[in-house]
């Protein structure tokens, strides 16, 4: 059967090249970088030195800026909840963007209730927030904004080097969380006036359980995970060595394939784009339609439920994502999972019919066959669900009595 | 690859059974609500007390279509109280199962019978 | 040259067959759990789900009861912050031994900023906490008591049963850090009387990166890294799907053959330990004879310094660790790091002369030649340090005026 | 593999030069405490104002093993003034460098060499 991977946004595989270059430290040279008086440690300390040059390479920062973490939810907690607490007497308000993911958004939860004020931006329905809405939000008591660099969901690039720009002539932190997109497009921590960044390894065919963050010479963080004295006392715990080796490969590969990578995603993105905008009707696009990742398709269908047609996919070989939170909510807290996800909601889809979202992400491995074969399929799934949906009847009866 | 569901559900969801409505149907129930992400609408034809034919449209996931079929499946042949005494647990084991958060697709499929014969009781009374 | 890794407390060799397991999921099935609508995600949630019944199993803990994390570091700030955290109405008092792991002891920083208080237990002078401290510590607004299985630097095992019993009596938490010792000797959850349990992948032959923490039906915890809905709300992001995998396997032959392991240890250790005490004067043991990890020796030498002993022990090929703190002050905070390290200080050794410690941690790899190595060569590096030793020379001289 | 320490380093660890006492010292300098995890203490002669022949006997880290061979080395030769306007930086750079945290190593060789000639002083007013 096929096996076509439409879902990077999730996760990416592994490079092979990547592989290699993890390898040794599991098996061989499995030193803790702690004990570097003697050969093991040593090797383990080096390669982590290492790491650390190629993902600051990734990103134009200095190595000493780069800290490791286990990834980017980890990142996103520290940079929010470590630079809330060390800028405490500064003040106690933040300024979010309303369509930051939930590491963002939940590491805001214990700073509410220890008092502090969260002032959400909200997006156009691109997806897209104003610089001058953050103008207007930041008060002499802001101490940091948190702006995403590409949302996951629907694909938008936000406007990072004016939000930067802002936030720096107000002198108030800026971090950005870069999960989706760096390794995919381009980013520069002085042209983003970014103050904080998050990276997340196997979001750019790097290995899970690695993350990075990117914290500003100077800028102060509260450590979040205290312990021994890894990671100049940003983040305590034995290092996940082969795992921060495979970071920094991945990085050294991204920062030189990365223009290659989106060109071809560019253009398979727009024929995928095109061709399901022309095969299936009750379509919607979402997200930003020109400043959006490479090979990112996002839209929703009127009387269709997105698990549904997520399973019909997987039956054809074409693994996707649900922008509605329904696809996960088989581990879900409780039913509220079920209602349509809040970027959604942000960019004003109507809550009762964008339980239908899919979010397409390709990848560097993928080709024009996959994207013709999930050309092929899509119009046939979304007919069979809408034959079995009440609601897609109703509407067939009243465009007759309509009509008539 | 099983997928998060039993086979028995993915059975149902590919090929549900009774899919469609019923002409003058003697009762019909809807439950759920597309903003929840599922909605449910079910079709009894009741002949001498029982339950004769039995149809179905649902928008959601794959437990409320898998869900939706197999109460179908169920409740055809039986009588009005047979059916009524249909529990949401019996739909789940039917289906070999449902994970713990698509317990309410089962709730649903029992309260759409429910609802049926309510409409059923209401439209014939006495 | 020869390269004989005695070190095994600070880190262990990968097992081959630890590996081997994890391989699948790092190129082949690189899925995101949280994607488990589709055979790839579902692939990566069935590894992680089978992960957890394996860990479960080596401490008699059922699978629904582990909580993934990023190592024992993670483990012990969510133990210590989240169980304060959830208790607090409770009480904000926590009782923990002095010869916790800094992951233990800085976790509670920041919770003494916020007013709790903490009693800190005593130790005897081989590394022992008294049961019976711990019933007379315990107040009303006690809400968790923590002291570790056994003690990396010194080898002592605690009476976690006893303590676990008396935290039960008086309906305390008990948590216990159990890093050194998971998977060498037995522990089960019923018999400690434990409601928190770290364990560390890496510290026995499983992969760095990953951990766990056990956490009791019922017991509450707030989450410390926030974020999506992973390991059922205790600890969000991604998870470290080959990694965990890793753990597991690793969880499961630990558990096969951790008897045979101890048998060999406890040999070797033995070896070592006389053969030391035989050809090295001035030395000192460190932690219990009896009850201690098996293949676990540590003790210090007079006159000589940590790392010099280290260094020279590297430059033979030997790798061990220093109990000061001195041998990773490569990259401490300050020179506040040289001083002996807050175990040695608890049991008694005397700060001037307790830099010289060392602790060899022998691994189911090592031999009895490899023991016989270190025996020929260490007698040498003393002699080597103590006659360039201002301090030996006046020993020496007092010892000729004594002795004249 | 070169371990934390430059080549020279461990050089000077592995074979230090001029290890042992000067009977009858000009001058002698003890600097450090064991409880900080190092002591160095530094011999010399001096003769018609240079300083003939230095020692050390040092107790401590490989980098502090390392600064005292090198110090001596380095003052060997000089005259009072020169050596006492050697600083932590020279015995440092003459080794290649030092890790950042053991700095304070090559600090103790320059008050080592401070104290010894202090103590060459007293002894020798005028
Ligand atoms: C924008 C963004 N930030 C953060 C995260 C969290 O990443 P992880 O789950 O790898 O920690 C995600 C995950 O999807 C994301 O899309
Ligand atoms: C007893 C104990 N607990 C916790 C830790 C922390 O482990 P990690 O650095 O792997 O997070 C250690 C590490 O040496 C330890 O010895």
């Amino acid at each position: 059967m096929a096996h076509i991977f439409f879902d990077h946004i999730s996760t990416t595989p592994l490079d092979p090249r990547v592989f290699e270059e993890m390898k040794p430290y599991f098996l061989e040279w499995y030193g803790n970088p702690s004990s570097h008086i003697h050969d093991q440690g040593q090797a383990a300390l080096k390669a982590v030195d290492a790491a650390r040059t190629r993902v600051a390479g990734l990103i134009h920062a200095r190595p000493q800026e780069i800290v490791f973490t286990s990834g980017a939810t980890e990142a996103n907690n520290l940079a929010i909840k470590g630079a809330a607490e060390a800028y405490e007497k500064r003040g106690r308000h933040i300024v979010v963007s309303e369509v930051e993911h939930f590491s963002v958004m939940n590491a805001l939860l214990p700073l509410r209730n220890r008092g502090y004020e969260v002032t959400p931006l909200k997006v156009d329905s691109d997806g897209k927030a104003d610089p001058e809405d953050v103008r207007r939000a930041i008060r002499p008591d802001t101490i940091l904004v948190s702006v995403m660099h590409a949302n996951s969901e629907i694909g938008t690039i936000e406007p990072v080097a004016e939000i930067g720009r802002i936030a720096r002539e107000r002198e108030v932190l800026f971090h950005t969380d870069a999960t989706a997109s760096a390794g995919h497009i381009p980013l520069d921590v002085e042209a983003a006036g970014a103050d904080l960044v998050t990276l997340s390894a196997h979001n750019f065919y790097g290995p899970k359980g690695v993350g990075a963050l990117y914290v500003r010479e100077g800028v102060r963080l509260a450590s979040q995970i205290d312990g021994g004295f890894q990671e100049r006392g940003f983040r305590a715990g034995t290092e996940n060595v082969p795992g921060i080796a495979g970071m920094g490969a991945a990085a050294a590969i991204a920062k030189e394939e990365m223009a290659p990578w989106a060109g071809k995603l560019r253009r398979l993105g727009k024929r995928l784009w095109d061709g399901i905008g022309a095969t299936v009707s009750h379509l919607h696009f979402t997200g930003h339609p020109v400043d959006r990742l490479p090979g990112h398709v996002s839209f929703w269908v009127e009387y269709a439920e997105g698990e549904s047609l997520l399973l019909f996919l997987n039956v054809h070989g074409v693994m996707a994502a649900s922008g509605s939170a329904c696809s996960s909510n088989l581990r879900g807290r409780d039913e509220e999972d079920l209602v349509a996800s809040p970027v959604l909601r942000a960019i004003g889809v109507p809550s009762d019919i964008c339980t239908g979202s899919i979010t397409f992400s390709l990848g560097k491995g993928n080709t024009e066959e996959e994207v013709d074969s999930v050309l092929r399929v899509l119009p046939v799934i979304a007919k069979r669900l809408w034959e079995m949906s009440p609601t897609y009847l109703d509407y067939q009866k009243q465009k007759v009595q309509g009509g008539g | 690859m099983a997928g998060p569901y039993s086979a028995k559900v993915m059975d149902h969801f590919m090929n549900p059974r009774n899919v469609g409505e019923i002409e003058n149907a003697d009762g019909v129930g809807e439950v759920g609500n597309p903003a929840c992400g599922d909605m449910m609408r079910l079709y009894v034809k009741v002949e001498e007390g029982r339950i004769s034919d039995a149809k179905f449209r649902t928008f959601g996931c794959g437990a409320a279509i898998a869900s939706s079929s197999m109460l179908t499946e169920m409740i055809k042949g039986k009588t009005v109280d047979e059916a009524r005494a249909i529990t949401n647990r019996h739909v789940a084991d039917a289906l070999d199962g449902l994970p713990p958060v698509k317990i309410h697709c089962s709730v649903m499929a029992e309260e759409a019978v429910k609802a049926a014969l309510d409409d059923y009781a209401r439209k014939h009374p006495g």
